[in-house]
């Protein structure tokens, strides 16, 4: 710099100036950086990232194929995996046992009993069912043992199919209707959201009573209303239509919620100097609203949203378990759920929730990231 | 109805100007009342002049200067301005499409160092943004001017891509001075560019300013409570109340000899930083008239010591009682008001 | 006050009569009704008998009438609580609803009771004893609580219950007292069936309002009013309780219109699980059965209980807080 | 545990001191690291005066008058120093010195600190406009902090409440008594804010910037009033300001902070007519002054007051200082040492005595 066009007073300003490299930060790598710090929600970003690929890979991590049916092993439970040998000594080799049916004759049922002195050698990278990665036709399987046997970790459900592959699938539906879900609920969120709050008036009265209508239903029952108007899976309305009008239904609510919230930050924008400031150096509205306001709520409605996933899981959850969200043969966790409705059956079969292990997983990875961004957004919480 | 002739050298006449919000109520948001914050005032701005605005807070100084920049529209009114090419023009009937050339001429200084920077945007970007809207400069070039108004304002070029998070109050208000600046205006609004900060950083953006005005031939208005800041920056000076200006007068003459009974006891408040002069305010009775709800006649005489019948029930105008000396009170001719005491101090 | 009680009462009536127009399109929304499906099932039958019916429903609900007409046919009958004919049970909506939503206000109620209490007291203490082990179990609690879906938690305690403690579980009462008069003992025979729905029903919303009175709380204790009160010399029980918990309970009682939608939404889907008497399993299956008038007259009902609700918590928070102008 | 000791006499020289702070360290240990607000104050607070500190944001002001009241929440903490308390109660003419506590060894929640606040110790707070609660009444808040430390009737406790807003000049104070804090003008507030503080009589009263947020009429008449119920009651005031007027007009006996530490501290008469330390002649020096009529160049402080985390060796205002003396301002800290030929005038500077007190700005 020239210190001579620079009379004394202000050069000394300038040489107290911070030195540090915070300033060339961004508010973005300043919310990275202090969301880093926070190591709960860095975990919950961590399980999620896992879980996401573990559902993409489903059908090479699954021994079976999700619809393969085996109908000797109807409710057959969880095959027990050691590590211990046919010689009795620890290895690195997993095994599992021979199961043989035997019919109960009280009840006259067929009860699974395992074998213990039959050891079954689990293969790795074996062929089997053929699979679809997008699509990616493929029948290799990271584990599995030698046919005509079957692998079954998490056991198989009332036609026999393995519960492992059925959640691994499902989890596709189930965590993909979140995001889709928001990304509608952010794109009718941020627009009416910021029209309402930056013109005000009419629009604005419109648009809040609206929500105001949307919001005097309790959302499950809303939900499972609007759901239950949905054509049953035909030729013309294939399985995917239901899906996509399933997330259209959760984000027809939820959107609300982002309105309000991003309506009242637009608000207080309107009246922050930085957009007098953009006014008075003539910017137009268009240019306040996109330099201006939506980068600034830009970290807020990400917030809102990753709060409001958990909410369209559990949402998608609760009505594929009651019948009226996915249905079969589409597999999702709440679907594959509904099939321990009747406690008598999951009493009897335990393993049949498994998939809910799924939903916790996620809902509370979400959440917890949810949470550490807010933290991190919000400058004033320490 | 302005107090002084439109004339050469003027920059700046407001007249009459009235900014009023409607109060609604009610499920069909009828208008049910108004809140007059500026309600009926005339003053004008000689070229090179740093006129102050005080008074207390409510008193609407702040409403008038958002309005002379169209941030408000005005109810009632005429705001000419003397803008270089396009000569006189009322800013109150312009449109925002036909204002947009003029107020290159007319920026402001905000009170709020933290708020009036987008904390999204870099440096660049914020002192740009006049530059960038106008269509001024681009590319290497609007990186050359950024440069150059960064360092008329005593900071580092090199913190052009910095944040405004990185800066303390007082170099955050720079920067808003650096943008107000860009494009070369004739008149800054100042809306109380120095009470966020610390009294020490004060006067580094007093001098600043200052310095400013003789260099680039600028014309201040300038907001602010507090009296002696006030009274060192400008040479002229209205004191409001109640959105209405009740005296107008160069400043030193305001200080000294003041002709309204609202200006004595606001100069027998101001604290004076000198242990040997200790004097006993003047007691207003009362609290600050609702501007939604003002009483009759002048707006001060509830709370006047010297109200006489007439004060409640006529409503004094704005006269000019000695040359460039203007008041809004009956009984001006009558008092003698005193006004600040000389003190010393040190140095 | 009484201005302000009366003007958000209009407010309230406004919305709900936008409540019954979306109500009306849910009823009108689904391709193959049971309206629809009794009536083709009529006309293939023929015969007089047949046609009269058909007139007759024709008649009721308008179908040949233009959209609005058949809107205020069934807005009016549905004011006058006249809600329709549930296809499915053959018998009168309101009759049906009415043996059953007692029921879902007795568990609702009591959870949305259980649950405040619950909460206000653990947000309390998890606020003022932040950065603590205790307060990061909370947490950890209240993570959980968020994240499962009550119909799993009900399962899973059950499962628990039967398997584990060996309890009959599921409906209200055991098999032994189902049909038999009241008595002490089956008194308390219902009140051991009670706990786990109470639990799950609330589990949910208790996590969400202690956070949300965590926050609160925390945000209150930053205020200045509350180093008033501790430099007055109160004790810190005192400056908590009184001048603390006080202004925190105000943005709760706003929430208060939220909890409640959250509890009903959760009964619905819970006491299928746990073959509760209640109006959801009513409501999910007359939806699974297209039995519209029914189950859109029960998502009315809701309707009407949240706009209700909100109503009283506006009014209460205008009695908790002075500021609160009536206008 | 209570000592009576009638002492008819005026109170002998260690007993004319209400509050003696020595060597008061306070830091905050936030995430960001450690912010060193207090840096060994020590204060003497004489009986029946008003003590002004005056500094700039940040200097450790208040933070020291709420660790007086031990009212420094987490993550804040007292790390070393005493604040001596000399409980004295003047009945008429006679005083009665009780015990000396060392209110830094206190709980900060114990009963016993308790007992000191609002009846020995009470404080008044910058923002009017949140330091009521807005949930209770005015007279309720009064009269919760008199049935506190008076064993008074409730009918009684509101009689004196009433009697109390009347002493601070609020119109129809038994009308005021039962409004909310909103509704009443920021004024009002802060009158009926004094009179709480005021309801127990307290030895101390410490004001932390109670006019900052009013209008300059309603400030005046504030101070005012402060000084009139001064002269009253004999009160003892510290009074905290960063306004150089205000300290010129409230004064007696003023502190000059900067940085954690008093660099100055003399009669008010001094620090206007004859500062001594660079800080406090530079600060004269940069504030616009009304009434002298003559229209100078103000002289700003250069730089800007470092932010409380950074470690700055010797004596913390060397870097803003025209009279530095490099090898030596920026080696050590200087230490308070008296002038000769005045009294009660102190400074921190190695301009007046090469007295210091460790090499760097840390803790010895």
């Amino acid at each position: 710099m020239t210190e001579e066009t620079i009379t004394p007073v202000r050069a000394a300003v300038a040489a107290a100036e911070p030195t540090s490299d915070v300033g060339e930060l961004s508010q973005w790598q300043l919310i990275w950086l202090r969301f880093r710090r926070n190591k709960l929600a860095m975990g919950g970003m961590v399980i999620l990232a896992i879980m996401y690929l573990v559902v993409i890979f489903a059908g090479f991590l699954s021994p079976n194929a999700h619809d393969t049916q085996n109908l000797d092993y109807i409710y057959g439970p969880p095959d027990p995996i050691t590590f211990v040998g046919p010689d009795g000594k620890l290895g690195l080799r997993p095994y599992t046992f021979a199961t043989t049916t035997v019919l109960n004759q009280a009840t006259f049922k067929w009860d699974f009993e395992i074998d213990r002195n039959t050891r079954i050698p689990i293969q790795f990278f074996v062929r089997g069912d053929t699979y679809k990665i997008l699509w990616w036709q493929n029948d290799l399987h990271l584990m599995g043992i030698a046919p005509p046997d079957r692998l079954y970790v998490w056991g198989a459900d009332s036609l026999g199919r393995d519960m492992f592959a059925r959640t691994l699938v499902g989890g596709q539906v189930s965590m993909t209707v979140g995001l889709v879900g928001i990304a509608l609920t952010i794109f009718l969120g941020s627009v009416l959201g910021t029209m309402s709050g930056f013109y005000g008036g009419a629009i604005d009265d419109a648009m809040q009573r609206v929500i105001e209508v949307i919001q005097s239903f309790p959302t499950i029952p809303l939900w499972a209303a609007l759901a239950a108007a949905l054509p049953n899976v035909s030729e013309n309305f294939t399985m995917l239509h239901r899906y996509f009008l399933i997330t259209v239904i959760l984000s027809l609510v939820n959107w609300t919620g982002l309105a309000r919230q991003l309506r009242a930050k637009v608000m207080s924008y309107r009246q922050a100097d930085f957009t007098s400031a953009a006014l008075v150096a003539g910017a137009s509205n268009a240019r306040i609203i996109f330099v201006h306001m939506l980068p600034n709520a830009a970290s807020h409605i990400i917030v809102v949203a990753a709060l409001a996933i958990p909410g369209m899981i559990l949402g998608e959850t609760s009505l594929s378990f009651l019948g009226l969200g996915i249905q079969p043969p589409m597999v999702s966790w709440g679907a594959l759920l509904r099939d321990s409705q009747q406690v008598s059956t999951v009493v009897q079969h335990p393993w049949l929730i498994l998939p809910g292990i799924g939903v916790v997983i996620t809902v509370l990875g979400f959440s917890v990231l949810g949470d550490g961004l807010r933290d991190a957004v919000d400058p004033y919480s320490i | 109805m302005s107090p002084e002739q439109p004339q050469d050298g003027l920059l700046l006449e407001v007249a009459d100007l009235k900014t009023h919000f409607p109060i609604r109520k009610g499920l069909f948001r009828k208008v049910v009342g108004h809140v007059r914050a500026v309600d009926g005032v005339s003053f004008t701005l000689r070229k090179g002049d740093t006129l102050g605005l005080v008074g207390e807070s409510g008193c609407g100084k702040t409403t008038t200067g958002r309005t002379i920049v169209r941030l408000l529209d005005p109810t009632a009114g005429t705001m000419r301005f003397n803008d270089p090419t396009a000569g006189w023009v009322d800013l109150g009937s312009m449109t925002r499409k036909e204002l947009a050339p003029i107020r290159q001429n007319i920026q402001m200084i905000f009170q709020d160092p933290f708020s009036s920077l987008n904390p999204r945007l870099t440096v660049k970007s914020i002192v740009a943004e006049p530059l960038i809207v106008n269509h001024v400069a681009r590319g290497e070039e609007l990186n050359d001017i950024v440069a150059g108004l960064l360092k008329v304002v005593g900071m580092r070029p090199e913190y052009m891509s910095r944040y405004p998070h990185a800066f303390s109050g007082g170099q955050r208000q720079r920067l808003g001075i650096a943008r107000a600046l860009a494009l070369n205006p004739k008149l800054i609004i100042c809306d109380e560019p120095v009470s966020a900060l610390d009294v020490s950083i004060q006067a580094q953006v007093l001098n600043l300013l200052e310095d400013l005005q003789s260099d680039f031939d600028l014309t201040y208005l300038f907001i602010a409570h507090d009296l002696s800041v006030v009274e060192h920056i400008t040479n002229r000076m209205a004191v409001m109340y109640v959105g209405k200006l009740v005296e107008l007068a160069a400043t030193e003459e305001l200080y000294y000899s003041p002709l309204h009974p609202y200006t004595e006891a606001l100069m027998a408040a101001v604290p004076i930083a000198d242990p040997r002069i200790r004097e006993r305010p003047i007691r207003l009775p009362g609290e600050v008239a609702n501007p939604a709800n003002p009483p009759s006649g002048c707006y001060f005489h509830p709370r006047c010591r010297y109200a006489k019948d007439v004060c409640a029930k006529e409503e004094p105008i704005l006269r000019e009682l000695a040359p460039g000396h203007w008041v809004s009170c009956h009984l001006a001719e009558q008092l003698t008001l005193r006004g600040v005491v000389s003190g010393s101090g040190q140095s | 006050m009484l201005n302000y009680i009366i003007r958000r009462a209009g407010y309230a009536l406004v919305t709900l009569l936008f409540v019954a127009i979306v109500g009306f399109l849910i009823i009108e929304l689904p391709p193959g009704s049971y309206l629809d499906f009794r009536l083709r099932e009529l006309r293939t039958l023929g015969g007089d008998y047949s046609v009269d019916m058909i007139k007759a429903l024709e008649q009721r609900y308008g179908v040949n009438d233009p959209v609005h007409v058949k809107f205020w046919k069934w807005f009016s009958n549905f004011v006058q609580g006249d809600f329709g004919w549930s296809f499915q049970y053959e018998r009168d909506v309101g009759e049906l609803l009415s043996a059953r939503i007692g029921y879902t206000l007795m568990f609702t109620l009591t959870s949305l009771v259980v649950s405040w209490v619950i909460s206000i007291t653990v947000g309390v203490y998890s606020a003022t004893h932040r950065y603590t082990l205790p307060d990061y179990a909370i947490t950890l609690f209240q993570f959980i609580g968020l994240s499962v879906p009550g119909f799993l938690l009900a399962l899973v305690l059950m499962i628990f219950a039967q398997r584990t403690l060996g309890m009959e579980v599921g409906g209200l009462f055991s098999s032994r007292f189902r049909d038999a008069a009241w008595s002490w003992a089956k008194f308390v025979d219902l009140l051991g069936h009670l706990w786990i729905p109470i639990i799950v029903i609330g589990a949910s919303g208790t996590a969400w309002l202690s956070r949300v009175m965590r926050g609160n709380l925390l945000d209150v204790l930053n205020m200045q009013y509350v180093q008033t009160a501790r430099s007055k010399g109160l004790p810190e029980r005192k400056v908590i309780w009184k001048h603390a918990v006080r202004n925190a309970l105000h943005p709760l009682v706003m929430v208060f219109g939220m909890s409640f939608p959250a509890i009903i939404s959760g009964e619905t889907v819970i006491s299928i699980v746990l073959n509760l008497p209640t109006a959801g399993p009513l409501f999910i299956n007359a939806l699974l059965q297209q039995d519209m008038y029914l189950a859109v007259t029960f998502l009315m009902f809701l309707a009407v209980l949240l706009v209700v609700g909100n109503l009283v918590a506006d009014i209460v928070l205008a009695w908790l807080d002075p500021r609160i102008q009536f206008e | 545990m209570v000592q009576q000791q009638p002492v008819h006499a005026a109170p002998t020289s260690e007993a004319e001191l209400v509050l003696r702070i020595r060597d008061l360290h306070t830091y905050f240990y936030t995430v960001v690291g450690v912010a060193k607000a207090l840096n060994g104050v020590n204060l003497d607070i004489p009986y029946g005066k008003v003590l002004g500190i005056v500094g700039e944001s940040g200097c450790g002001k208040s933070v020291t008058a709420l660790s007086a009241m031990r009212l420094v929440l987490p993550p804040g903490r007292i790390v070393k120093g005493e604040i001596l308390l000399n409980r004295i109660r003047r009945e008429g003419d006679t005083y009665t010195v009780l015990d000396e506590v060392n209110i830094t060894d206190l709980d900060p929640r114990g009963h016993e600190i308790r007992s000191i606040r609002g009846r020995e110790i009470a404080m008044i707070f910058q923002e009017p406009m949140t330091s009521l609660n807005p949930s209770y009444t005015v007279g309720n808040q009064i009269v919760e902090a008199i049935l506190l430390h008076q064993d008074v009737s409730k009918e009684e406790a509101r009689d004196r409440a009433i009697n109390i807003l009347r002493r601070v000049e609020l119109p129809n104070a038994e009308a005021v008594v039962d409004r909310y804090p909103h509704e009443l003008s920021g004024g009002m507030r802060q009158r009926a804010m004094i009179a709480m503080a005021l309801s127990c009589t307290p030895s101390l009263l410490i004001a932390d910037e109670p006019t900052t947020a009013l209008d300059v009429t309603t400030e005046a008449e504030i101070l005012d009033l402060m000084r009139e119920l001064q002269a009253q009651m004999g009160m003892t005031i510290v009074f905290i300001t960063h306004n150089l007027g205000v300290v010129a007009q409230m004064c007696d006996q003023v502190a000059v902070m900067y940085l954690g530490r008093v660099v100055e501290s003399a009669p008010v008469d001094d620090i206007f007519y004859d500062p001594q330390h660079p800080y406090t002649q530079a600060l004269l020096r940069s504030i616009p002054r009304i009434g002298s009529r003559t229209k100078k160049r103000l002289e700003p402080i250069r730089g800007v007051v470092p932010d409380p985390y950074a470690d700055i060796r010797g004596c913390p205002f060397h870097d803003r200082c025209s009279a530095c003396m490099p090898g030596i301002c920026d080696v050590r800290v200087p230490a308070m040492s008296v002038l000769p030929g005045k009294v009660g005038h102190e400074v921190r500077c190695f301009l007046h005595s090469d007295a210091y007190e460790g090499d760097d700005g840390h803790v010895a």
